[in-house]
């Protein structure tokens, strides 16, 4: 049974690193084998899921590395393996443009591996190791094309500002050995003792947003958009933003166990919805106006967990993988046809790719939470949590919902124009376009949006409910009647509305104010005041402690040496000077006494015995006044 | 058996030096890799027969110096075998890589088999006169290599730096161990009856001092923070193999002689002093981090930061002493990442080095600013370099990662703030390297006018050879540490009771 | 044992040596006479005593620049020697100085003989005496060691150095007998230190008379006489050292002393007529090569007699 | 008796000392000093010691005449025919050894002698020929050890041609040529 | 008595020493030496004489000195026959080579 398990990790890690080893002989068979690995980790999944073993292995004094499969990771484990599934056979069309097949299968399956361990993750340490393979991989993914500056210094935002929030983890696994967790269960993480639960929800909750980069980090997943667009959909939009939420989801019962975990995480959750929402409704960019959706999206998953919703977010989490998946994909077919993504410049495209319009279409009116629809149902969910959790939670999400609806209308509007006479002139402007659409990219899209489709069955109340008791928090609130049709009708209104506007205007009323414009456009100047507040402090630091280091440290043992020298120096000369001099004068005297000595030896015999008598005479007055 | 693994390389050594004839350099290099393998495979033989529980093995006791109580005492335990295996892999390394080396062959291949046998008897010396001997000897021998296949004139005067500076160090340890020595009731420098006997327990200010002294000694080779500035100057200046020698094996000297010394035998007063390291360790790790950051030479960048990594490593060593708040696991946890940060760093580093070396001989310059886009021409040394950065800054499915989270585990419970703070050395880290990364190998090719025929060629044969089984072992560690750990782990959960006592 | 000396024993002993020496003369002048073919009348052995007379009334010459009192010095030191030399010597029971010492003195009065020659010869500032003291020198230097050995021997065998107890000594046997060697030498050391016969070199003619060349007058005549009172003195020495002193049968001691005297002059004599010149450097070496180790033997021979008695 | 001769012969000792220095002729000094020490034996005598009278004046006899030989044989002036002086440092000679006469003197009449002790044996000459040949046997051996080397030395000293000279280079000579002659084993 | 002895070989020792400085003559310088050890015999005999007649160690004296006169003198003319062979001259103050 848990071999499943490990072979549910293996496979796509090892397909992974094996095409990256290879490098450059396997890129003509990579797409193939790339999917092919996706099909077999899907099929894995979805035997997982249904089997839910369960495996562990000592990792270190005391932690095992343990992974289950539990409602939760089921659900999580399906959508993952169903989404790299779909994006892989995408990208497998965009065969051409992503030359080097086999790093981009490659890194794509280790991305898919990693993901996979997160979810089914049991203890911190592993999930740690994926959660930080997850960002490695989206940095060699974002910066695939090495060659063009702008990407790779997207990828080193984008990775550094996830590994910023990750420190987060860190600190949590310490807080939690510290507070007596020894095992670093994240189960258990909620029992840890005194004042180490506080660091431990904070590590956790800085860990989350950064990677789901809610309000504080958002920024970086406007700069994740230059990956490919595949990039785009798997990681950007279903899998590893979520990933943060679903940690959310997964540690509800710590966020409890803090009085200020759960309203700060929902709180942010809506307020991310809201002001991202607005971003996106201000974008120009198609994939920017996504990312930022993707970002608002993952405040009502984030606002669920915050609220104790944890069905409302697997279901919220579920459908918006599908939409923004399609949503994304359909971006990067355009972009692949016509070279560019400029909603002005993709004016009539849905009709002159009927099937990318239809798929791109049904997933727009998704995301605008049009009643029938998946994610409208699971929005529901999510404002019936927040609804039983706080009234201004319920409007906050309520106004959120309405500026998704205005984005994607906004989005729908252009596409779906037809194409003016000069629209040639905004082609070609990022890429160069290639006209068409492999055959390869039609179906991931068209599944998609079925599934985008499909899973509005959520919101009946059979399914919630088998989703609630799949997930383990059966007393979750579900929808009372009377949210469902408020929410519908907010929706319909705020489409219709904006249908109207966008045909009149350069942009919703709202948003008439030039620098609320530009504020909205800049990602709300997030990356600004990141790069001002952090980063370059940081660089000056980093240069000042590097002249100090070089100066001062260095310089005080430069100096010490030197002193040494002048100490050595005056020795030197003292003792030329002194103790030399002093020798030198014993020798001159010496040699004077040894002249004087020698001036008795006259050779004289007489004056020889006269100098006996003498001294013969003194030895007996000596020996006489002695006695 | 263990006498023979460390004194293998100097009889080879002998060997060449004395052997009548003119050697080719060809040869040369071969014996050397050969004597280089014999000794991995013994090494791996002691680690194969080496029970985990069984403490001290493979003891060889004699009479050194009887009259002053110095005898020669080898043995290994769980502390010490990895480094030994870590020396002889890395010798291995430095041998193949030296293929390519053309100066003095052969008194380059003798120089490197003496520092082989000087680190393996430092690793297994338990006697501290031994433990000295060896310290001192390591530092003579990396001073030749430096001066002598240094970077010119700045390379001698590097090595002078280095010289002294290490030396003083080893001069302030000699205080140290003298101190124990005479506080010792039966006077005598091994470490096996100092640790039983623990003769400085309540001796307040004398023991402080004998501290004081070790520590700097120590903190001087490891190095931390105040007395670091000699290691970028010679790493810079030293030859690609001397660097990988010096970062991998040397600074672990600095590090090993913490945990083998300093806390077995000085418990009560490391504990007491014990939060003076964790500040010097988070320091390190901070400052280091900070100032590769600032720097604009990728070879003293990576210098500095194995200053941020030893930071750790004296970080974990001094959270071990801490035992208020602090359960016996998290220690034990705290000094197994000590020891597998050292095992780590030396692999990673010694590979990051070795690849430098590489980027040297083709470039003649270690500047940043001097190469761009290099992934183009060397798409295998650039994929290399990046796994080797990677791994250097901690991504988990390397032994980077597997250090770090002990440490910073380990650690947390003892000192928080000071855990906290070095935890962004982490982030530090991964910004240098990328950075670094970004602009050398990425981006439009554009090649140093120093360059000597003009076009960068890709790794060559000994050149991969050299440095491929390295980051395969990190990432075989990364990814199962449990053989390495399982070695490690009932050491330090002997030496945590050991300070704990 | 000689009793010691009274006061008027100090004149009989020299005019006895001179009466003995005047004997000598005239037995010498007898044989000379007999051996030239002419009658031995007592009128021929007078004949030497004119030359006394001739002398005394003779004009003295002087040499110029002569020193006159080193001269006349030397002149008188021989017949002083010799007249002090026979003060130890007993006759027949009577002795002038009965000495302690007796051989010793007579050793260092036979001695003084050299400072007279030599002065004798330096006196007349001429080159051929003093040749001739130069020869007495060499030839003292020859017989010296002998004789002193010789008087040891006999000293040894008396085991004193009285001449009184050493004539007492002989009782049993004379010294002569059983030191012939010494006895020899000893005669040999009176014939060369009165300058006489064989060892008449330092007056030999082929230096016109050597030491007695420039003397005249009062001069020749001390000197002559010295020559004959050394040879008498010498002579009377003989009897109590090796041949018994005064003993004999019937004759009392001084009769016997007296006709062992004569013996030993007319020996003497006889020695001087048949014994050729010998040059003093052959004397040297025969002295120094053989007589003195035979002496040493000799002398060696009473003391092991006295050892073992 | 002995007072009076004591007297004589002292003032005999000195004036003849004296003389030795005073007179020009070679001969005259070294017979003036002959009679000097023939007193000073005649002294020794009076003291009670004939044997070492008597040698004394034996050895000084013959010594005295062998240094007239070489004052002749040395001596520029030996007569002292011709009128020049032999002499320097006159005044310091006379001031250092009128100081250590005096000094001397003032020693003998200062010095407290003490009584004698025992009376002398009625056969000196036997005293010290015991003495000599009994406990004082070391000094008589150094005494003829030194006499034999005086011997050897001098000769050597004094003989103006050596062995080589006298049998050849390489001593292979069968008889020595001396210009004289004579010699053993001829 | 004894005093009268002894400043008799004071005298002798005096007049001695007189002429060995005087003396240019190596010779003369000798017979000067002659003259101080006859002093010294003198007062050798008196002092046995008169302090200790009953041992004969002022003897031995007394034979000492006639032997160290008998030495010098034989030592005296070796020197000055091999100095005036060589030099061709008999004064002590010709014969410096020694000095110092």
């Amino acid at each position: 049974m848990s071999a499943l398990l490990w072979l549910l990790a293996a496979v796509p890690l090892t397909a992974g690193t094996a095409l990256l080893l290879t490098g450059r002989r396997l890129d003509r068979p990579a797409p193939a084998l790339g999917v092919a690995a996706a099909a077999a980790t899907l099929g894995l999944a979805v035997a997982s899921a249904v089997l839910r073993p369960e495996a562990s292995a000592p990792l270190f004094a005391g932690i095992r590395a343990g992974l289950r499969v539990d409602g939760l990771s089921a659900v999580m484990t399906v959508v993952v393996a169903a989404v790299t599934l779909a994006v892989l056979v995408f990208s497998a069309g965009e065969k051409d443009r992503l030359s080097q097949g086999g790093r981009f299968h490659g890194l794509m399956l280790l991305f898919a591996g990693a993901m996979l361990i997160t979810v089914t993750a049991t203890t911190l340490p592993l999930l740690l190791m994926a959660w930080e393979v997850m960002g490695a991989a989206s940095w060699a993914l974002i910066g695939f094309w090495w060659r063009q500056p702008q990407r790779t210094r997207a990828a080193d935002t984008a990775f550094l500002t996830t590994r910023t929030a990750d420190l987060g983890l860190y600190l949590a696994a310490g807080a939690a050995l510290a507070g007596g967790v020894t095992a670093l269960d994240l189960d258990a993480l909620a029992g840890a003792r005194g004042p180490w639960v506080h660091l431990l929800t904070a590590g956790v909750v800085a860990a989350a947003f950064g990677k789901s980069a809610q309000l504080p980090f958002s920024f970086w997943l406007s700069r994740a958009m230059q990956a490919p667009s595949p990039v785009s959909a798997l990681l950007h939009a279903a899998t590893m933003a979520a990933a943060g939420a679903y940690l959310l989801l997964r540690l509800h019962a710590l966020l409890e166990a803090t009085a200020w975990g759960g309203p700060l995480v929902a709180w942010t959750g809506a307020a991310t919805a809201l002001l991202l929402g607005v971003a996106a409704a201000a974008q120009r960019d198609l994939k920017q106006l996504l990312a930022a959706s993707t970002c608002s999206q993952i405040g009502f998953m984030v606002l669920a967990a915050g609220t104790g919703g944890v069905a409302a977010g697997t279901a919220q989490l579920t459908a918006h993988a599908a939409v923004k998946a399609g949503l994304f994909l359909a971006a990067g077919a355009w972009l692949y046809a016509l070279g560019t993504k400029q909603l002005p410049a993709l004016r009539g495209a849905a009709r002159a790719w009927q099937w990318v319009g239809a798929a791109f279409t049904a997933c727009a009116l998704a995301l605008a939470g049009l009643p029938p629809l998946s994610l409208w149902a699971a929005k529901d969910e999510v404002l019936a949590a927040a609804f039983a959790q706080s009234a201004a939670l319920y409007a906050t999400g309520l106004a959120a919902a309405a500026v998704s609806a205005v984005y994607s209308v906004k989005a729908l509007w252009y596409v779906l124009r037809e194409t003016p006479g000069d629209a040639w002139q905004g082609y070609d402007t990022e890429e160069s376009g290639t006209r068409r659409v492999t055959p390869l990219m039609r179906p991931p899209l068209l599944v998609l949006a079925a599934a985008a489709v499909a899973l509005g069955v959520l919101a009946l109340p059979g399914v919630f409910s088998a989703l609630r008791d799949a997930v383990g928090t059966p007393d979750e609130p579900s929808p009372s009647a009377w949210q469902l049709p408020l929410s519908a009708a907010v929706a319909l209104s705020a489409a219709w509305l904006a249908w109207r506007i966008q045909g009149r205007g350069p942009g919703p009323r709202l948003l008439r104010p030039a620098a609320v414009r530009r504020w909205a456009a800049g990602w709300l100047g997030l990356e600004q005041a990141a790069r001002t507040l952090a980063v370059r402090p940081v660089l000056a630091l980093a240069r000042a402690t590097a002249v100090f280091d070089d100066r001062v440290v260095d310089g005080a043992v430069h100096r010490a040496a030197r002193a040494a020298l002048t100490a050595a120096g005056l020795a030197r000369r003292s003792d030329d000077g002194g103790v030399d001099a002093l020798v030198r004068a014993v020798a001159r005297t010496a040699r004077r006494l040894g002249r004087a000595a020698r001036r008795p030896q006259t050779g004289l015999l007489h004056q020889y015995y006269a100098q006996a008598a003498v001294g013969f005479a003194v030895l007996t007055l000596l020996l006489l006044s002695l006695r | 058996m263990l006498t023979l693994v460390v004194f293998l390389p100097l009889a080879v050594c002998a060997g060449l030096l004395l052997w009548p004839r003119p050697v080719s350099d060809r040869v040369c290099t071969g014996v050397w890799i050969a004597a280089a393998a014999v000794d991995l495979a013994l090494a791996a033989a002691l680690w194969a027969g080496f029970d985990p529980d069984g403490g001290l093995q493979y003891e060889q006791r004699a009479d050194w110096i009887p009259t002053a109580g110095v005898g020669y005492h080898v043995g290994v335990d769980g502390l010490s075998l990895p480094l030994l295996a870590l020396t002889c892999v890395l010798f291995l390394a430095v041998a193949v890589y030296s293929l390519r080396e053309t100066r003095r062959v052969r008194a380059y291949a003798c120089l490197f088999l003496f520092l082989e046998t000087v680190c393996l008897g430092l690793f297994s010396a338990l006697d501290l006169i031994l433990f000295f001997v060896y310290f001192d000897l390591s530092i003579v021998g990396m001073y030749f290599v430096i001066a002598g296949w240094g970077h010119g004139e700045r390379g001698r005067a590097a090595a002078l730096k280095f010289f002294l500076y290490t030396f003083i160090g080893s001069l302030a340890l000699l205080l140290g161990f003298i101190g124990l020595y005479l506080a010792a009731s039966p006077h005598t420098f091994d470490i096996t009856e100092l640790a039983a006997a623990d003769p400085l327990a309540g001796r307040g200010a004398y023991a402080a001092l004998v501290l004081l002294a070790l520590g700097v000694g120590l903190a001087v080779k490891t190095p931390a923070v105040p007395f670091h500035t000699w290691l970028p100057p010679a790493h810079t200046e030293a030859p690609a193999a001397g660097s990988a020698i010096l970062a991998g094996v040397l600074l672990k000297m600095g590090t090993y002689g913490f945990v083998r010394i300093a806390m077995p035998l000085l418990p009560g007063v490391w504990r007491e002093y014990a939060l003076a390291f964790i500040v010097v360790g988070a320091v390190s790790a901070v400052y280091g981090a900070l100032v590769a950051l600032g720097q604009t030479d990728v070879k003293r960048m990576i210098a500095y930061t194995s200053v941020n990594h030893m930071g750790y490593v004296v970080l974990a060593v001094g959270a071990a002493g801490v035992l208020s708040g602090t359960d016996d696991q998290a220690r034990t946890l705290a000094v197994t990442g000590a020891v597998t940060q050292m095992v780590s760093h030396g692999l990673i580093t010694g590979a990051l080095f070795l690849l430098t070396g590489v980027l040297y001989e083709r470039g003649r310059t270690y500047a940043v600013e001097a190469y761009s886009g290099l992934a183009g021409p060397a798409p295998r040394f650039a994929a290399a370099v990046a796994v080797a950065a990677f791994a250097s800054l901690g991504i988990p499915g390397f032994s980077g990662f597997i250090a770090e989270f002990q440490i910073f585990t380990g650690s947390l419970a003892a000192q928080a703030t000071a855990t906290a703070l070095a935890v962004t050395g982490i982030l530090l880290t991964a910004a240098l390297f990328l950075r670094a990364l970004r602009q050398m190998f990425l981006g439009a090719l554009r090649l140093p006018p120093g360059s000597p025929d003009g076009r960068f060629g890709d790794l060559a044969v000994p050149e991969t050879t050299a440095v491929a089984p390295l980051l395969g072992l990190a990432l075989v560690i990364g990814v199962l540490p449990r053989p390495l750990l399982d070695v490690i782990e009932p050491a330090s959960r002997a030496v945590a009771g050991l300070v704990a006592r | 044992m000689a009793d010691a000396g009274s006061w008027p024993s100090v004149l009989v002993a020299p005019a006895a040596l001179l009466a003995l020496a005047v004997l000598a003369l005239c037995s010498d002048a007898v044989l000379d006479a007999r051996t030239a073919g002419r009658p031995a009348t007592p009128a021929a052995a007078v004949r030497p005593l004119l030359d006394v007379v001739r002398l005394l009334l003779a004009q003295p010459r002087r040499t110029p620049a002569s020193d006159a009192l080193l001269w006349r010095i030397g002149v008188l030191t021989a017949p002083t020697a010799a007249v002090l030399a026979v003060a130890v010597v007993p006759f027949g029971g009577h002795v002038v100085a009965d000495l302690e010492v007796g051989v010793v003195w007579f050793n260092a009065m036979e001695a003084l003989t050299w400072a007279g020659l030599w002065l004798a010869g330096w006196g007349p500032n001429a080159a051929l005496p003093l040749i001739g003291g130069y020869r007495f020198l060499a030839q003292g230097l020859a017989y010296e060691l002998p004789l002193m050995f010789a008087l040891i021997a006999a000293a040894v065998g008396a085991e004193s150095l009285n001449v009184g107890d050493i004539a007492a000594a002989q009782q049993g046997l004379w010294f002569a007998v059983w030191m012939p060697v010494a006895f020899a030498v000893y005669l040999a050391s009176v014939l060369a230190f009165s300058f006489l016969g064989p060892f008449g070199y330092p007056a030999g003619r082929d230096i016109a008379g050597g030491v007695l060349g420039e003397t005249s007058g009062v001069d020749r005549l001390l000197l002559q006489a010295g020559r004959w009172l050394l040879l008498a003195a010498g002579s009377a020495m003989a009897v109590p050292l090796f041949l018994g002193g005064g003993a004999g049968p019937l004759l009392p001691g001084w009769a016997w002393s007296l006709l062992k005297t004569l013996a030993v002059l007319g020996l003497l004599l006889w020695a001087r007529r048949r014994v050729p010149a010998v040059r003093a450097d052959r004397y040297v070496e025969f002295a120094w090569m053989v007589l003195i180790p035979a002496t040493i033997v000799q002398t060696l021979v009473p003391a092991l007699v006295v050892l073992r008695r | 008796m002995t007072a009076a001769l004591f007297a004589v012969l002292a003032v005999l000792a000195v004036t003849g000392a004296v003389l030795v220095f005073r007179c020009a002729s070679m001969a005259r000094a070294t017979f003036a000093l002959l009679a000097s020490l023939v007193c000073v034996g005649g002294e020794v005598i009076l003291l009670g010691l004939p044997y070492l009278g008597v040698v004394t004046v034996l050895m000084m006899v013959m010594e005295m005449v062998v240094m007239a030989v070489f004052m002749v044989a040395y001596m520029m002036n030996p007569a002292g025919l011709m009128p020049m002086s032999m002499v320097h440092n006159r005044r310091g000679a006379l001031t250092i050894s009128g100081v250590v006469f005096a000094g001397l003197a003032a020693g003998v009449l200062l010095a407290p002698w003490p009584g004698r002790v025992g009376t002398a044996p009625q056969d000196t000459t036997f005293q010290a020929g015991a003495a000599l040949m009994g406990d004082q046997m070391l000094t008589m051996v150094t005494l003829g050890f030194a006499l034999l080397a005086t011997m050897v030395g001098a000769t050597v000293l004094a003989v103006g041609r050596g062995r080589y000279d006298r049998f050849g280079d390489d001593l292979s000579r069968p008889r020595p040529d001396d210009p004289a002659g004579g010699g053993v084993g001829r | 008595m004894l005093e009268l002895f002894l400043l008799l070989a004071a005298a002798l020792f005096s007049v001695g020493l007189y002429g060995a400085l005087s003396q240019q003559s190596i010779v003369m310088i000798m017979m000067g030496i002659e003259l101080m050890i006859a002093g010294v015999i003198t007062a050798a005999a008196a002092l046995w004489h008169f302090l200790a007649p009953a041992a004969a160690d002022g003897q031995v004296i007394v034979v000492a000195a006639v032997v160290a006169m008998a030495v010098e003198m034989a030592m005296g003319f070796a020197v000055t026959t091999a100095v005036f062979r060589s030099r061709d001259i008999d004064t002590a103050d010709a014969a410096e080579d020694l000095k110092g």
